[in-house]
């Protein structure tokens, strides 16, 4: 297997730098792929969807339905990861661990055993995450509010900076992430369930494929945001700024939920209770 | 020799690319283990996103976000080419999603036999 | 609303998925009538779409209205309108079909699994009516990644089987983003039709020329040609029978119109075939994969492992005729596929209601099926002959037109090759009808009677049996009013 | 000349008796099944009756199904030379199902939903084969005539069945795809059409005499239903099924369509002027000759009786052949009337065979002592049936034997007249025992010595029926001569 990889990697690459001779250098502002299409992304971007951020325009107007599957995809991969490890009931953990907030003692309570009510001094604790840390807690409890907002702002903010609802939703995610990661995931999804997550994972991606759709039912093309300016006060031109604001919308909700749905599924092989 | 080695230098990105890329199909062909292998896929998909990005790059140009005030005299040659980090934000997209699926196949991969090594799993495969 | 068919096509399956994914949480009565619902429409629409490609000739569909080197745009043309007729007939039927498995496997979960199943449809779906180059990756990834998750809900093996498929899908479908990023750094486009004439003028450029190589490279590994089909049976054998019966006829089936599509579209026949030099070598090397193929086939005695390596020669088929580069190869590869969506279906269907009765499918326990299950038998006996290549099934039509290409080009290894398959898959399904005809009754004890599959897949099922012979019998016309004139000029 | 008429009549004719196969396979009373086949049988007849004032006006009834390809589409064409296959095979139906009837009721025989089923689709089969406009059609037909056949001939259902199922698909299937599809292939890719054509389609091809000659053996071995040896084994192997299955697939249907789908291709597709041109009709002649000997000289050595008449059908057939390879108009006009008038004695001779095992239940020559006197009905017919297969007059056999002599002295080809002579004297060598130890040898001690009551079986009654056709068709050669010829000068133009 060895010889076989490295016989592969050998050729392919050989093949590879022998193509590169054509290339243009680094860098060269003459190359075809800087000359034939995109010059109009960057010229006519603010003529034609007002966006001043020509990423976010190609990214959700001009190349808009790509943009929608990638969305698209990244939902299947949470809908992939729930299914492939998600367990239901009838096969919970053999037992559950609980820490006394005060002393710090841990008891486990055995499945079958009594249950503990929810008590302030106890909290429920993940088996594979042991170490409790006042500061870390307390910083990251501090810090996800600031971390939510910025990535609100990502999202809102892509029009006129690197930024739109992929990095936004990311963000987003990674602050629930970091929640679940600084407490335990019990906590985590007391704050957003998962049903809830199934739902915005959904909404997301349908927000952006509806948007889409109302273009068509408005007697337009698919994913033509012009079309929106029949029902919104605005211009057409206006209107591709609004659309493309609809769906980043609905990107940064998608990603946001699919990212946690990954994790915690990942994290917790499946049981949703504790994670790592 | 000077031409060759400025060919080289010019090149460079491609050259960088190119060797990420094998590296990353040597683990996915040749490493036993699972989590390596995905290793190895990760990496080939981020040496593609780095060939896309390089050629997006425009001497002495800026970003592609126009100019507050500049609107009106736009010229393709100062702002880099979005296409490509169009395109490789879906890219990475995917590979998230594709590490995200390996990933979750691992897990199961896991519970099942045990272990990550493929030489175990088809011993154990073979003895069943 | 019919000027729309084209974006109908795919969002209507992508609707559906997140209705049916939605459904599962807060209705999952509802998941399966949504779907059907959704496929419904979409197999009406793509019907439609076929009917006014083949009145008013090729449609665009600008989305967003960008038009076409800027925006990403939907090309129907008679080529991908009779093969999205295909691939949504028969994820209609089979969603029919797998009603009563899904519900007995994955009740739990089903809205997940309905949702990846419409998912899976729009990513095949959308692969074949893109006309742009990178979109094509991106809706490759969703069929790919959904159809990873649903391979690996087969349990045992399924998981580590559906992990060497993500290693290999993988790694074939960064060869073909690798391709297309080399074709946009030479071109600086990414439609289909605008690069396919930039190209025009860029014949000796070496850098297209491994571009070629490495995308074809990647679909191939897509597809499962030989010998890079490693990943192919252990997928589709162990993944569940819902699954399969999805995936089997679609996957591979796509990425071989994805290769007929660059070949001789993108990079155009007199490219393909005349300046590479390489058609004879594809050829020569297609038919030693359908002899691999067949060996390999000949050596399985799984039921649904053996009907999975068929694929394999069917691929080898369709590979051989669209590099036979003349115009009876290649109508016969296009024949051929479509005819092997409705083929395949066909008998993954029936053995997937002979595996709903009964788990195990060697060929111990086949006896006295014949009695038993009449229909589903009579649907594989005729799935089976169209493999075969008997008349008047459509399997026999599409052998027929490659044969003459083979014999036209003077490729007659090729020919023997198809020959010799046609009678290894002869030997193969004649086994297990044998098998099944033979040990009737009484003297296998233990063995109780059982019954006939329930009618919501015996009827699917009786449907495409059918068909296959209807469509064997208006082979005539199908060749002649829609696959003839989709071939590109180039091809003689 | 005649025309060409469209008319559904060949459509009625193939489909009546795949109409029924879905009454006949959901009944579960045996008198309707066997009624409904009944219907069947005389609405075939029938329809095949209605064609023979055209066909002897000499015109042409034409049906389209589907085009297919440019030049070829599946069609039927009923000429002569069909119109007198299709005449025999459907008469002889009639008699096999009511024989079919006594035979499977008096064994109590299994499965008989499913025998009637096939039989009636093997049936639609061969009258697919006998109307075929072109190769094309002719292959269609012959195929699924292959796959009706196989669960009649394995019908038992037993060990020995399924290696003879075995057999039979192997050297059928195989020979079809392995050898006709691309000599097919070949046909078309030079002469872009399948149509049987007088004069053949390959008379401006410009393929080499090798060529040829390697088309022509991968025609002639690939029908291998045809059973020219050394693709015969498939045949003896086959007897195996039930003695109806026997009588008038491998007797009649099955064989005879092999031998026709030969005859077809030499006069429709090859041409005789090309064949003649090319010199390749004596080889062809020395395969058909080697046939005829080798398989009679194995059928003297059989004690099975029907594997000792499935020897002669084998050496019977190659008549047909040789007849059709002497590439004259008597040579082809004996082969047409040797398909008929070896269907009427063989089938004759299956059917004693089976009333025989129904009524004593013995299979092997050396048991046969004296059972002329419990059967000599039965007996009296395969008395005239040998007659007609060793070809003496007043049978019919005589009929087609003296025109392939004829022929083979006009062509001046005498090693055919030596071979006819030869063969007609190993089949008394083999039939005429059997007779002389039905009716002159003591039967053996301790067996019963009643008279069986053949007037209440089905069995020798359909038997006296074919026996009673030998007769007729010898004195009445009419309407046969009269086919035969047709068929000749439509394709010969003479």
């Amino acid at each position: 297997m060895r010889i076989l990889g490295i016989l592969v990697c050998v050729a392919t690459g050989a093949m590879l730098i022998w193509a590169s001779g054509e290339f243009p250098p680094w860098g060269d502002p003459n190359s075809p792929a800087s000359l034939h299409v995109s010059p109009r992304y960057i010229e006519k971007t603010m003529e034609e969807t007002s966006v001043p951020n020509a990423v976010t325009s190609v990214l959700a107007d001009y190349r808009g339905y790509d943009t929608m599957f990638e969305t698209t995809v990244i939902f299947a991969a949470g809908v992939s990861c729930f299914m492939l490890l998600r367990l239901f009931s009838g096969r919970e953990r053999s037992s559950h661990h609980y820490r006394h907030i005060l002393t710090g003692l841990t008891l486990r309570v055995r499945r079958k055993g009594k249950q503990l009510p929810e008590l302030e001094e106890f909290e429920p604790m993940d088996s594979l995450w042991t170490p409790y840390d006042l500061i870390l807690r307390t910083l990251c409890r501090f810090l996800i509010p600031f971390i939510q907002l910025f990535a609100l702002y990502v999202i809102a903010h892509g029009h006129h900076s690197p930024g739109g609802g992929f990095q936004g939703g990311v963000i987003l995610g990674a602050s629930m992430i970091l929640l679940a990661i600084s407490q335990d995931m019990r906590s985590a999804l007391r704050r957003i369930r998962e049903r809830t997550l199934a739902i915005f994972s959904v909404a997301g991606v349908a927000i952006y494929a509806g948007t889409g759709a109302l273009c068509l039912i408005l007697g337009s093309n698919f994913l033509d945001y012009a079309a929106l300016s029949r029902i919104f006060p605005v211009d057409p031109v206006g209107a591709r700024s609004l659309g493309i604001f609809l769906v980043e919308v609905g990107v940064g909700i998608a990603v946001m939920a699919t990212m946690i749905v990954i994790y915690h599924n990942l994290a917790s092989e499946g049981f949703l209770d504790e994670g790592l | 020799m000077d031409r060759i080695l400025e060919v080289v230098i010019a090149k460079y990105n491609y050259w960088i690319y190119i060797v990420l890329m094998m590296i990353g199909l040597y683990g996915v062909i040749a490493k036993n283990n699972l989590v390596k292998k995905i290793v190895g896929m990760s990496i080939f998909q981020t040496a593609i996103i780095l060939f896309f990005i390089s050629m997006g790059m425009k001497k002495g140009a800026t970003i592609p976000i126009i100019i507050h005030g500049q609107e009106a005299s736009v010229r393709a040659s100062d702002y880099i080419n979005p296409l490509p980090h169009v395109l490789m934000l879906t890219a990475i997209v995917v590979a998230v999603s594709t590490l995200g699926v390996a990933l979750a196949l691992a897990v199961k991969v896991y519970k099942e036999f045990d272990t990550l090594e493929e030489d175990e799993i088809l011993e154990k495969i073979r003895k069943s | 609303m019919t000027s729309h068919l084209p974006a109908l096509v795919v969002t209507v399956p992508l609707l559906t998925a997140f209705a049916a994914f939605a459904a599962g949480w807060l209705r999952p009565k509802l998941c399966f009538p949504v779907g059907l619902t959704g496929l419904g429409i979409t197999a009406i629409s793509s019907i439609w779409l076929l009917a006014e490609v083949l009145e008013a000739g090729t449609v665009t569909y600008e989305l967003g209205r960008w038009p076409a080197p800027w925006g990403i745009v939907y090309v129907v043309d008679r080529l991908n309108g009779v093969v999205l007729a295909a691939i949504s007939l028969c994820a209609f039927i089979q969603w029919i079909s797998s009603r009563a498995s899904v519900k007995s496997q994955f009740s739990d979960r089903i809205g997940a699994f309905y949702g990846l199943e419409l998912l899976f449809v729009t990513g095949v779906m959308g692969i074949t009516v893109t006309g742009d180059a990178f979109n094509l990756y991106v809706l490759l990834e969703i069929a790919s990644i959904t159809a990873y998750a649903l391979i690996a809900m087969g349990g045992g093996r399924a998981p580590l089987s559906s992990l060497n498929y993500v290693f290999m899908g993988t790694i074939g479908a960064c060869f073909y983003l690798l391709g297309v990023g080399y074709l946009y750094i030479m071109t600086g486009s990414l439609n289909m039709a605008d690069l396919a004439s930039i190209l025009q003028g860029m014949r000796s450029s070496q850098a297209i020329l491994v571009a070629f190589v490495i995308i074809i490279v990647g679909v191939w590994l897509k597809m499962g040609f030989f010998p890079l089909h490693g990943w192919l049976p252990n997928a589709y054998t162990h993944a569940p029978w819902p699954a399969t019966t999805l995936i089997a006829p679609l996957m591979t089936k796509v990425m071989a119109y994805v290769m007929m599509r660059l070949v001789l579209f993108l990079f155009g026949p007199e490219y393909s075939f005349g300046v590479l030099g390489l058609k004879d070598v594809v050829v020569w090397w297609a038919s030693l994969a359908v002899v691999a193929g067949s060996v390999i086939a000949l050596s399985q005695k799984d039921l649904k492992r053996m009907i999975t390596c068929i694929i394999l020669i069917e691929i080898a088929y369709m590979v051989g005729g669209t590099f036979l580069g003349n115009r009876s190869g290649t109508t016969g590869a296009i024949f051929h596929l479509v005819n092997d969506v409705f083929m395949t279906l066909c008998v993954f269907l029936a053995v997937s209601s002979l595996a709903f009765r009964q788990r195990e499918l060697d060929m111990d326990t086949m006896e006295g099926l014949f009695s038993e299950m009449p229909f589903t038998m009579g649907a594989l006996v005729t799935g089976a002959l169209s493999i075969v290549g008997v008349p008047p099934t459509c399997g026999f039509f599409s052998k027929w037109l490659l044969l003459k290409g083979a014999l036209e080009a003077g490729h007659y290894e090729f020919m023997v090759a198809l020959i010799l398959s046609s009678l290894v898959c002869l030997v193969l399904f004649f086994r297990v009808f044998e098998a099944a005809y033979f040990g009737h009754g009484e003297r296998s004890h233990g063995h109780h009677r059982m019954r006939e599959a329930p009618l919501g897949m015996v009827v699917p099922l009786l449907v495409v049996a059918i068909g296959i012979v209807a469509l064997g019998l208006m082979s005539g016309e199908v060749i002649s009013s829609i696959i003839e004139p989709a071939l590109p000029r180039g091809v003689l | 000349m005649g025309t060409e008429v469209n008319s559904i009549l060949p459509l009625l004719a193939v489909m009546v008796s795949a109409a029924v196969v879905p009454i006949l396979a959901s009944s579960r009373s045996a008198n309707v099944r066997e009624a409904w086949t009944f219907v069947a049988a005389f609405g075939k007849v029938g329809i095949v009756l209605a064609m023979l004032p055209h066909v002897l006006r000499g015109d042409k009834l034409s049906f389209e199904i589907a085009p297919v390809f440019p030049g070829v589409s599946l069609a039927f064409r009923v000429d002569a030379m069909g119109e007198l296959f299709a005449l025999v095979s459907s008469f002889l139906w009639i008699v096999t199902s009511a024989y079919s009837i006594g035979y499977m009721r008096g064994l109590k025989e299994h499965g008989q939903t499913r025998y009637y089923s096939y039989f009636a689709l093997a049936m639609s089969s061969t009258m697919g084969v006998a109307f075929s406009a072109n190769l094309l059609t002719l292959y269609v037909f012959y195929e699924l005539l292959s796959f009706a056949t196989y669960p009649l001939v394995t019908h038992h259902q037993d060990e020995e069945g399924r290696s003879a199922g075995r057999r039979y698909l192997t050297y059928i299937v195989g020979g079809s795809i392995g050898l006709v599809l691309p000599a097919m292939l070949v046909c078309y890719g030079s002469s872009q059409t399948l149509d049987f054509t007088p004069g053949g389609i390959l008379a401006n091809s410009g393929l080499s005499r090798f060529e040829l000659g390697l088309l022509l053996f991968m025609f002639v071995f690939g029908f291998a239903k045809a059973a020219i040896m050394p693709f015969h084994s498939w045949l003896p192997a086959a007897m195996v099924a039930p003695t109806p299955v026997s009588a008038l697939l491998h007797a009649v249907a099955v064989v005879k369509v092999g031998v026709f789908s030969i005859l077809r291709v030499l006069v429709g597709i090859m041409g005789f002027e090309l064949l003649l041109g090319q010199a390749l009709g004596g080889i062809l002649i020395l395969v058909a000759s080697v046939t005829i000997v080798g398989a009679s000289l194995v059928a003297l050595c059989q004690d099975g009786l029907k594997k000792m008449l499935a020897y002669s059908t084998v050496g019977q057939l190659s008549y047909i052949v040789l007849g059709a390879s002497l590439l004259s108009e008597n040579g082809l006009s004996g082969g047409l009337i040797h398909i008929a008038t070896h269907a009427f004695g063989k089938i004759t001779l299956f059917f004693c065979a089976g009333a025989i095992y129904v009524a004593t239940g013995k299979q092997n020559i050396s048991e046969l002592n004296g059972i002329g006197r419990r059967m000599p009905l039965t007996m009296a017919s395969f008395l005239i049936a040998s007659m007609s297969i060793i070809g003496v007059p007043p049978t019919a056999g005589f009929l087609s034997k003296w025109l392939l002599i004829t022929a083979s002295v006009d062509s001046g080809r005498l090693e055919g007249l030596f071979v006819l002579l030869l063969s007609s004297l190993l089949s008394a060598g083999y039939l005429i025992p059997v007779v002389y130890r039905a009716f002159f040898l003591p039967q053996p001690e301790g067996e019963p010595t009643s008279v069986v009551a053949e007037w209440r079986s089905p069995c020798s009654i359909a038997a006296m029926v074919t026996s009673f056709g030998c007769l007729l068709m010898f004195l009445s050669p009419g309407l046969l001569l009269g086919l035969a010829r047709k068929a000749a000068e439509l394709y010969l133009g003479v």
